[in-house]
């Protein structure tokens, strides 16, 4: 067991995977000399040399790009994304290339790959930089869409994500990257599309993903001791595919459900958690399922304004209590 | 454009492009013909006229080369060996179609053939076909990439990523131009700021200018050598435009009737590659029963294929799920 | 009054709007001398002059960023995105540019322009040029999204859109094209973000869009008259300002909500506007508010199948009539 | 890179090139001062030692013509005359900000001084510019367009196709490239098929190629003023790199480990642009004590502008959800 940052177990759950299979090499703007911008790659291309860590021009289509025909003629790339926001430059790649050509192909084309890219707010970055886009993904057909809350699990879905067949969004918090977690020596691997419950309740179900998963435990502490409403937490962990018998069972336990999420309010995941929930256990709701999320807006850059906008630990038990009459 | 020099080309080499290019020719006759009759779904984009194009690239790839092209892509499909009926299947949408109908004609892909796919958005297989030569000088094979695409592809976003990367990464790919002139209606002069697309902008990837003619079989089979030898033994991508011509519209829905009077009567007159081709084997004494024989076997090869589809049927409903994730179905949830 | 194709009011709402108003300019591929690929904008270069209709290079990064600083510094432009599927291509300007500037300049910068472009399936053009992106946009803040399902509707709301001072996505179907329908003779303008009951009725509400809307008129007859069910069709018209007045009074009134969408299942617009009713009229619900989506997978090329994936009017039928148990 | 002539510049042009380039200086200088007081909110670029530059640029454009900038901002804000103290505010996220907070750094806008935005997204603004300058053509109004952006934006898509439609269209847009050497961390010459990014790839479009000394401000005036003056004739556009160096890191975390030793002090030393320029004015006889009046003047200006900063409140949280429609609010629903 050794205790280490998030943004350590970055560079850790890559290099495990590359010692492992030599076909993984790993592409990105600023990731091999300087170690990224966030430093979560830091020593990679000492280990691993400048053929498989390697530097690109600013250009996140050709990294997409290049990343998706290295998959399809046998290598695993993993392609880094410096933030999130970016996607939208690179989306046809996500969007209409690497998702559809397996499908389009008749099983012929395979695109094993995963991109990792640093989402979320809370570094008062504005709005190009801080944006938390799970949903840009979820919505795409073809895709797996991933977001740890800790270190082991940043460890252990990057190499679940690495094995994974299909091609992987893996979206890393930028705000998360300083925190400390516990995490077993030697290899670790999980499982896509398991998640997890953080904390059992018996009152109502918050669903959360990175960032927002120790917000909805402090809040889920504060509405028992506070409020005496016992939260069960679940971290989502995998959008796609979805634990929805974790999800469900949970739901039809407590009768209540809460989302929280950094998407801004319209067409973000926590409305198609939602969605599922009152299609399959609707009789089993006792109140409306509600989505806490950042506003319709674009996110501000200072912090006042930020820390505002970005569901708080305040804010989730508020709208918890509220919703629950306590 | 220099003069085709042929001395040196075997007499089989010669006749497998002739035969090539008739190939191509015929079944994108018949796949005209049989949009005509309706039995062709969705839409098509023809290269009729630019058969020499696909021929003499495809005629110097060896197995295991890879091709990358576009929606117009039924002859690049052809010329690596995909069997015809396969390729009429698809655009008749009927089972036996090398994609069982799910992709259609914008998306012929044979992984089998080394044909790495058909893609339909503009530009996005340059840097895909990069990602695949990345592949092979990062595993140490001599295979190469091809990536074929139009003059209008030039002016994308994509286009300009690839190429760049391409050549600082020394990738082996080569990139093919297909300047016909036009992008989709419009003529390429019109939207382009420089008048030949690919060839004056090779410098800004630091790469050689090189512009051919494109209805020469034999001058584009040499200049397709050179560049496959130059990246097979790691001297990087090439960028190669050339001219050629389409004489059906843009797609099925369009009648082309913004092409000046006599340009297609031009081209498809002394500029055919395929009348250019069979005079040249002729002058150069081949017997011209033999390429008559050529020419039929490829009509029954073509007629034979035509039959085939029409008796295949629809893909069956149950595949409309498969195949969305590895696992052959397209589960999203456990 | 006069019967017109929903084509020919694409460019008969264009022209409405370019007469009016001299700095209205419309950009895109081949829309100038050939008239667009659809042929919806024949004759506008001939009466409104090259230098206001204006082809375009195959660069769309180019058209809406061009786009985008034409409406900065004064002019209205009208954008055609040729295919909605290469909204990908373009993405970071509706996800990042001109939806976020107003904002983030703190209301310095406007960007009054229309981007109209192609959507949905029925063409057997298969997965990259069919398909149905409204949640692509929907879920941007800053963005204004709009999908007119008749040919009047056409010009009332694109001179709405051209006339709006914020950036207006205007979704055109490709299958709705050659459909005609009367329109008023003389200038028409509507308003974006009212909806449109099509179809009044008891028992359940249908919100629809586009294509979907004629599917579910004719789902909700076959309900009526083959299982008794009256069913309310609501054409929504504007995703984005969205009707929530007319949508909720209307479930408060039926009791049950079905969505009709040609999105992909996963964060579809149906997704959001489930959420919203149960957020907000959860205890007025009679039963579970289902999605009628295509499913989550790329669009297949040929007509059977793609028949199968784009929801029909016999699955709309089946569905609703499952669910109520009739 | 030709040599500095200044004869023909007047004393007042000249002084206001010292003065100005002094003023980015100061100005810059202070925001890292405040960024390590953790008064700078969120990230911030610096163009310390690109002041020639942006100096350069704007005192030769006229009040109507608009600049486009990126996230590394502030000089060519500055330049147009907006106040520090707008600047500075928005920097440490007050409410006498240029954004009242709301963009931070990397967007610093004023649209009334012509700054049409600061673009966080690499390259995301040239194809902007070009519609701003494809108004101007359309209304025959006389502006220009002034378009910055780094060495590492000319490997991306959108570079690629705003250089082509602006040179397709003939706008009246000049495109600006400061090359300083490095991308983030990466040197240019590491990811870029040439070796001067933006002026070997002039000829793609058609344009000239101009590479010029950006440490000079004399020349960089000088360059300009020819830029516009075609552009406002209808002579299309131009691109220009700009040779020049940032002294700081890429942004505020970076502590730039990756420069070769030396690297910086040549730069600092014997490359820097105000003192290049301050020796010149000796040298052409202006009086010392005369720039040490503009040096204390500026810092001043400098000092006051913090002042006012350090006093003004953040935003009110009511400002959240404004402006995100033209309403002045962010309702999506009725
Ligand atoms: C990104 C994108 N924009 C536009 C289109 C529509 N489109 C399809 S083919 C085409 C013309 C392409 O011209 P060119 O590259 O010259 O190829 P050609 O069709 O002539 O072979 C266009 C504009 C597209 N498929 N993708
Ligand atoms: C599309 C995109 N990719 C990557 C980044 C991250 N990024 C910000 S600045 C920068 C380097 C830009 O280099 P250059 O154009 O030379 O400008 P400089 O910072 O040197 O002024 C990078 C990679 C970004 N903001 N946008
Ligand atoms: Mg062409
Ligand atoms: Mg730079």
């Amino acid at each position: 067991m050794a205790e280490l940052t998030y943004r350590d177990a970055v560079a850790r759950g890559i290099a495990q995977e590359m010692e492992r299979d030599p076909d993984v090499i790993f592409l990105g703007e600023d990731i091999a000399r300087a170690g990224g911008v966030f430093k979560a790659t830091v020593g990679l291309v000492e280990k691993f040399g400048p053929l498989r860590v390697r530097d690109t021009p600013i250009s996140e289509q050709a990294i997409l790009g290049a990343a998706m025909g290295a998959a399809m003629t046998g290598l695993k790339p993993i392609a880094e994304i410096m933030f999130s926001d970016f996607i939208a430059v690179c989306f046809d790649y996500l969007a209409n290339q690497l998702s559809k050509s397996r499908y389009m192909t008749n099983g012929q084309v395979k695109c094993p790959l995963v991109i990792r890219t640093a989402n979320g707010g809370g570094f008062r970055f504005g709005a190009q930089h801080s944006q938390s886009v799970e949903n840009w993904c979820m919505m795409i057909p073809g895709l797996k869409v991933v977001a740890p809350s800790t270190p082991a699990d940043v460890i252990g879905l990057m190499a679940a994500a690495v094995r994974d067949p299909d091609p992987v969004i893996f979206f890393e918090h930028k705000s998360l990257y300083p925190v400390k977690g516990e995490a077993p020596d030697g290899e670790i691997v999980d499982q896509l599309g398991v998640a997890k419950i953080v904390r059992p309740g018996a009152n109502a179900t918050i669903l959360a993903l990175a960032l927002m998963v120790p917000r909805a435990l402090a809040a889920a502490e504060r509405l028992k001791s506070q409020h005496g409403i016992d939260c069960e937490v679940i971290d989502v962990r995998s959008l796609v595919p979805l634990d929805t018998q974790t999800i469900l069972a949970s739901v039809a336990r407590t009768h209540r459900v809460f989302t929280v999420e950094e998407n801004p309010r319209l067409c973000g995941w926590g409305a198609e958690l939602v969605s599922i929930v009152v299609d399959e256990v609707f009789y089993d709701l006792d109140g409306p399922p509600l989505r806490i999320t950042t506003p319709h807006i674009p996110l501000p850059a200072t912090d006042v304004l930020e820390d505002q906008a970005i569901p708080s630990v305040d804010r989730i038990v508020e709208t918890i209590r509220r919703s629950m009459h306590a | 454009m220099t003069a085709a020099v042929t001395q040196d080309l075997s007499t089989d080499l010669r006749l497998r492009l002739y035969r090539l290019q008739v190939e191509l020719r015929e079944s994108e006759q018949r796949a005209y013909d049989l949009f005509l009759q309706n039995l062709v779904k969705g839409t098509s984009h023809l290269s009729l006229g630019q058969e020499a194009v696909a021929a003499g690239f495809a005629a110097a790839m060896e197995p295991g080369d890879l091709t990358f092209c576009t929606y117009r892509g039924h002859a690049h499909t052809l010329a690596r060996g995909v069997p015809i009926e396969k390729v009429l299947g698809e655009l008749m949408g009927r089972d036996n179609g090398l994609l069982r109908g799910k992709g259609g004609s914008m998306h012929l892909t044979s992984v089998e053939r080394g044909v790495m796919g058909s893609y339909a958005i503009v530009g996005a297989h340059i840097p895909i076909a990069c990602g695949a030569a990345w592949r092979a000088q990062y595993k140490g094979s001599k295979d190469i990439t091809v990536c074929f695409f139009g003059d209008g592809t030039t002016n994308i976003g994509a286009f300009h990523e690839g190429l760049n990367l391409a050549a600082v990464w020394k990738l082996p790919v080569v990139f093919v131009c297909e300047n016909n002139l036009y992008m989709e209606y419009t003529p390429i002069g019109k939207v382009t700021a420089v008048p030949n697309p690919a060839a004056d902008r090779a410098s800004a990837y630091g790469l050689e200018s090189i512009l051919i003619d494109g209805q020469d079989a034999d001058i584009v089979y040499r200049t397709a050598h050179a560049a496959y030898d130059k990246a097979r033994s790691g001297g990087g991508p090439s960028l190669i435009e050339c001219r050629t011509y389409r004489y059906s519209g843009h797609s099925r829905a369009d009648p082309a009737k913004y092409r000046p009077e006599g340009e297609l009567d031009f081209w498809r007159g002394e500029r055919d590659p395929i009348r250019i081709y069979r005079e040249r084997l002729l002058q150069a004494g081949f017997d011209e029963a033999a390429l008559r024989e050529i020419e039929d076997t490829v009509r029954r090869r073509v007629d034979e294929a035509t039959e085939i589809c029409k008796a295949a049927p629809p893909p069956s409903p149950d595949i409309l799920c498969t195949d969305v994730y590895a696992d052959g179905g397209s589960a999203w949830r456990n």
